[in-house]
């Protein structure tokens, strides 16, 4: 259903386009190779970390009173994307969709807690349903999904129950890593922010990244198709390599269309929001595995080098597509959706033949 | 005009107590044309014909969000097939902007009553993906041209009046260049129309032959021999956001899983339905965006490109579902789906095949090199 | 496993060459539209399948003894995939792989029988799990899989029980319908033949069928990809189209070997032919799924007119894919057994690369 | 040479008692590539090393099936990885095709036994799907070859001692013609090989760099200047039917499988196992009627470009249902199965990409106008 209130919501704004400008501007950096910057073990980079908090983008979601930015799902969904496209590192999806809001919303006696967050003073981290998330070997604290309320556990008063592996870490500048079991005694537990919870939160904001991450993919992809050359001519004069490349983009654009609707459908605090998320993060993971493909098969032999970046992209990827429930998962999760409402509902029939 | 929820809330009462019971018989039948007629007729006198035409030819002058708001509405009640399609879409549009004032007069207030149907009149038998290779030949004749040639595809051109045709008045092989717009009268002399038989038995489409048809000067739209532009303009008025077309879909995969339902269930089917939700899904955040966009006034660009190809995808995918669990049955002429399973298939091929548009968005959109 | 005596085997021989060019020939007419000829409602054509008895093909597996030509079941493979490019109608896959066979495994008796079959005189037919097969209404001996043992029934005898439905018959020329719901006291219990099941030599000869259709479509989208210029080219010139059909050849080669190789399984006795059908049943159908996606994409528009032949080889392929077993079904009974077998061996490792 | 069905029985028991019980280390680590060594020694000790050479070279002196059936059998005892690949594949066979009596003695004996390691030395940086676009350079000087350029994606490349290279002896742009295949001395003066990291993170194949390396003219393979057809025949014999591939598509699959019931199933995931499982079938099925039509005698064809699309496309469909199932640990570089993801995603890319292969059916098996 169209309103006229939501069909100008949905057309991103001026403001939305030059957020996005800056951002981009903020978070690509060519000087600098996130793979190499990382620590030769793939530590945890403190320094880059304190650069991405002075950007802001950590606190972007919580309100200016409390220290952050205070903008909108669709804003942060407008960040996150380009946080994707430039690979920034580290728990930012984690931080600035689920832990800082979360932060904010406990109130006063958290407040040192937020403050030093926002700085990039201490590392605030999130699990997914699996227990695993980024650098939580470094987090000071960590939101845990349960059932009832959602959980902040802070590290120091955890003790033994944060039992931290980075044995299964993809990549050496982005680290997964399985988390706490349980809350315990110390965890406190958190309202919904939003109206959603916190796995709800944390799909949408990893949706936006992963949309992020596909439209850099393509965009290596595309650059390259323009200037490798085999035969004569630039390899994108093919038509094999041109319709991959324009599949790739088509995935890509209807995902980003739905990331920006289910913030919108948030913001909007429409209750079925929750069903909007899993349907952009299904369409996140159809652009990912679309340009996860082609990209490669585009790049040919060069993008199975660890010299050219492209394998960060695909291992990125590869690691947002996997958090916050796996493709299949959430497809499942819609299809039972589906036929139970169809269930209810009288027979319909298809339409009739229309040009 | 009225404010946009009012407007929904009028159009779906109206729709609610006017849209006929059951399917209309068919429109490629005598019978069935005349009672799709009526229909557009009924509609018209309701004031919800051409709803963003401006109302001095006969419209509602509405923007493009009524426009969106009640192509929603109508798919949703099950509304018949809109045989006045082509008019309302881009041919109506295209003569107001390139139609002399006379012209405007003359043909735009009969076409959203359905007085006179308006076939469009662009491929031909060699010019499919390639319209730059039309052969139709408009020769000046020094107070008339007279036109020789064929066209193929011409929906509902077995009940056509008028086709807005594009042919070629300048050098054979010129390409994009030479080629006019003329309005020819389907019922005049020298043109035969022969419909076309499709592979779920129906017809639907024909063949227009030309034969030395003499076509009035005062039928050429916009200037002579500029015709590509023209045509241009007409197919980015085809390219503009449809409303409907995710409600079709949606209804295309209720009733799927409708059907999936009755045979009470299909285990292994769940993870298929919940990728085609999702992409559903997907479509409508896409047209809600594009109908946006659309409001702000930003222009058509080659957006439908896109949505051809991911719409062309998801339909063929439910029809195409729906085969591997229930068999051959529903390609059987007698079974319900069987003219949506051709139609749904037919979304590559029609309106640009999805060869074309992927050469589109390489284009236009990635910037790639050409071969 | 490789014998010797297996690879020889498997490269068909110069005589199936030979038979198969020469099936080609007396199958391939012409002059004869498949679709024009049977009658305006889609009769049952008598006289043609009087002229197809002629061929030798509804005996071709029964033995030269017993009025048949006495041909192994790869030889029949063979005759069977020139039967489907060429879009022989009627029952031909269920007379020559099953009720053929059965009449002559019954032994005298039946003599006559199986020779007005052989003649064209009698329509012989058979119905898969789904009760469903071609021709009922004409035939008067009919094959029905049961449990325990596979059943023939006389139509003449059976009576009541025979209630033929041709409500859903997709083409007109190949009428498809609804069969006994069971046998009744008047059934016939059959012996195995190639020690298969009724249902197991169905699959085959269908698979069989099916990569024949799947072979015709792909050589009528060839030619027509030759012939049909836009933009001043053959589009047969594009890379679009050439890598449509390139990968349906693709499909079609490897599916026409699995075929093969079943059918030669069965030949050597094999106690896992039924399960290399059921493999190739999935692969013909593969094949079909991409020729029909891919050939109708390549003709354009006039695929989907009723003049031109593709849409009876598309129609005539959804038929034979969806009999003996929907692709779905199959493949989850071979994904079983991979589980099953699994299950019992021990945990495997996968290869280490190599090039 | 043995009757067959007594070859496997020999082969099988003979692995069964000397295939190292777990992987070697790593080939691409100094040590490793020194354990790859010796157990190719101990495999030439045995008598099996190069099953279809002749036994003047040091083959084994079998058919196309003995070939086969070692293929099968080694790959099922997960025997190690063969450093000789290539050599026994295709360098050695072209040599013996066209070196002259002299280079066969001076270098076949070596190649089996692992003595020196040979690598191919065709794409280059610019020279990939494209091989005729070659600009490594051979000049002539007089009495001897002087080579300049560079080579890339040279498997085993950092312990190579000899590279078979396609170099151009003609004029530059000369595309097919003015090509010549050269023995080089990879441990000579001028040349530098550097290895290259994967996105696995480890090497494997290394870029090689000539300048001015001198190459004695007793080192030209074949004809000068009509390399092309010496490259095409070695190409030819690296697309024969490998037996082996479809045994460790069968071990890729059944690695994932039990990963599956180890889990405790999958249940959304029988259907896809069947899928793969009729892949693997057909793929099985058309390697036996391969290796068949190989021994009757009938010549290697465009049939590699089958396999190549077809083998691709399973494994890598395998390798992604692990990480559809499993999620991205399966990609993390610790994990038992990340060698295995990245190799098979490979498989549409190296010995040529998939584009090119459907070019080679279209053009070669379709008949197809090319573009």
């Amino acid at each position: 259903m169209l309103t006229a209130e939501q069909v100008r919501l949905r057309a991103p704004s001026a403001e939305q386009r030059e957020l996005a400008a800056s951002a981009a501007g903020m978070f690509f950096r060519p000087d600098r190779d996130e793979r190499v910057d990382a620590g030769p073990e793939g530590d945890f980079d403190r320094g880059r970390w304190t650069e991405l908090a002075g950007t802001g983008l950590l606190g972007a979601a919580v309100p200016e009173g409390a220290g952050g930015l205070g903008l909108s799902v669709p804003d942060l969904v407008v960040l996150t994307e380009q946080a994707g496209r430039a690979l920034l590192p580290g728990p930012v999806v984690e931080t600035s969709w689920i832990a800082a809001p979360a932060l904010a919303a406990l109130g006063q006696e958290w407040a040192p807690a937020l403050a030093a967050t926002l700085h990039g003073d201490r590392v605030a981290a999130a699990v997914d349903a699996t227990l695993r998330g980024p650098d939580l070997d470094v987090a000071s604290y960590v939101v845990v999904p349960a059932d009832g309320s959602d959980l902040l556990c802070a590290a120091d008063r955890l003790g033994a129950t944060l039992r931290v592996s980075t044995q299964d870490r993809l990549e050496r500048s982005f680290r997964i890593a399985r988390g706490p079991d349980g809350g315990g005694s110390a965890a406190q537990p958190l309202p919904l922010t939003d109206g959603l919870r916190v796995l709800d939160r944390g799909r949408l904001g990893a949706a936006a990244y992963l949309v992020g991450v596909a439209g850099g993919l393509l965009e290596q992809s595309i650059s390259y198709a323009r200037l490798r050359e085999q035969f004569g001519r630039p390899i994108g004069a093919f038509q094999a390599v041109r319709h991959r490349l324009a599949d790739s983009y088509v995935e890509l654009e209807f995902a980003r269309s739905a990331v920006w609707g289910a913030a919108c459908d948030v913001a909007e605090g429409d209750p079925a929001a929750p069903v909007a998320i899993t349907c952009a993060s299904v369409a996140a993971r159809r652009a990912f595995a679309e340009a996860d493909r082609h990209c490669l098969q585009t790049h040919g032999g060069i993008g199975f080098t660890w010299e050219h970046p492209l394998h960060v992209w695909l291992k990125r990827g590869a690691t947002f597509a996997a958090r916050y429930g796996l493709r299949r998962d959430l497809e499942t999760e819609l299809g039972e959706r589906l036929l139970a409402r169809t269930g209810q509902q009288p027979r319909g029939r298809p339409p009739r033949p229309h040009i | 005009m009225t404010d946009h929820e009012e407007f929904r809330r009028q159009v779906r009462a109206w729709l609610a107590g006017n849209v006929p019971a059951g399917d209309l018989p068919d429109p490629d039948t005598d019978d069935g044309f005349g009672a799709h007629r009526d229909w557009e007729r009924r509609l018209y006198d309701a004031g919800y014909s051409g709803i963003s035409w401006p109302t001095e030819y006969g419209g509602r002058g509405g923007d493009v969000l009524h426009e969106a708001i009640f192509a929603e509405e109508y798919e949703l009640a099950g509304a018949p097939v809109r045989i006045t399609r082509p008019a309302q879409r881009f041919l109506g549009p295209t003569l107001i902007r390139y139609g002399s004032a006379e012209q405007r007069r003359r043909w735009l207030p009969g076409m959203l009553r359905a007085d006179h149907i308006w076939c469009q009149g662009f491929s031909e038998p060699d010019a499919g993906s390639d319209l730059a290779g039309v052969r139709t030949r408009a020769r000046w004749d020094g107070d008339r041209f007279v036109v020789d040639g064929q066209k193929t595809w011409t929906t509902y051109g077995r009940f056509g009046d008028r086709m807005f045709t594009l042919a070629r008045t300048g050098e054979p092989g010129g390409r994009h260049r030479g080629l006019s717009c003329l309005v020819i009268d389907m019922r005049g002399a020298g043109v035969r129309v022969r419909p076309v038989r499709q592979a779920h038995g129906q017809t639907g489409f024909a063949e227009v032959f030309f034969d030395s048809v003499a076509v009035p000067a005062g039928n050429l739209v916009g200037p002579r021999d500029e015709g590509w532009d023209v045509a241009m303009t007409l197919l980015s008025f085809e390219r503009g956001p449809d409303a409907g077309a995710p409600v079709r879909t949606r209804r295309r995969l209720d009733a799927l899983v409708g059907d999936i339902v009755e045979a009470g269930g299909s285990p292994g089917t769940v993870r298929d339905l919940g990728d085609l939700y999702a992409r559903l899904s997907a479509f409508q955040a896409y047209t809600c965006r594009r109908v946006g966009a659309r409001l702000a006034g930003e222009p058509v660009g080659a957006e439908s490109s896109l949505v051809k190809l991911f719409a062309a995808r998801l339909d063929a995918d439910i029809v195409q579902l729906g085969v591997e669990l229930f068999g051959d049955e529903r390609l059987a002429e007698r079974a319900p789906e069987f003219l949506d399973y051709w139609h749904s298939r037919a979304g590559s091929i029609y309106g640009g095949t999805a060869e074309i548009q992927r050469n589109v968005v390489a284009d236009r959109i990635l910037g790639l090199p050409r071969c």
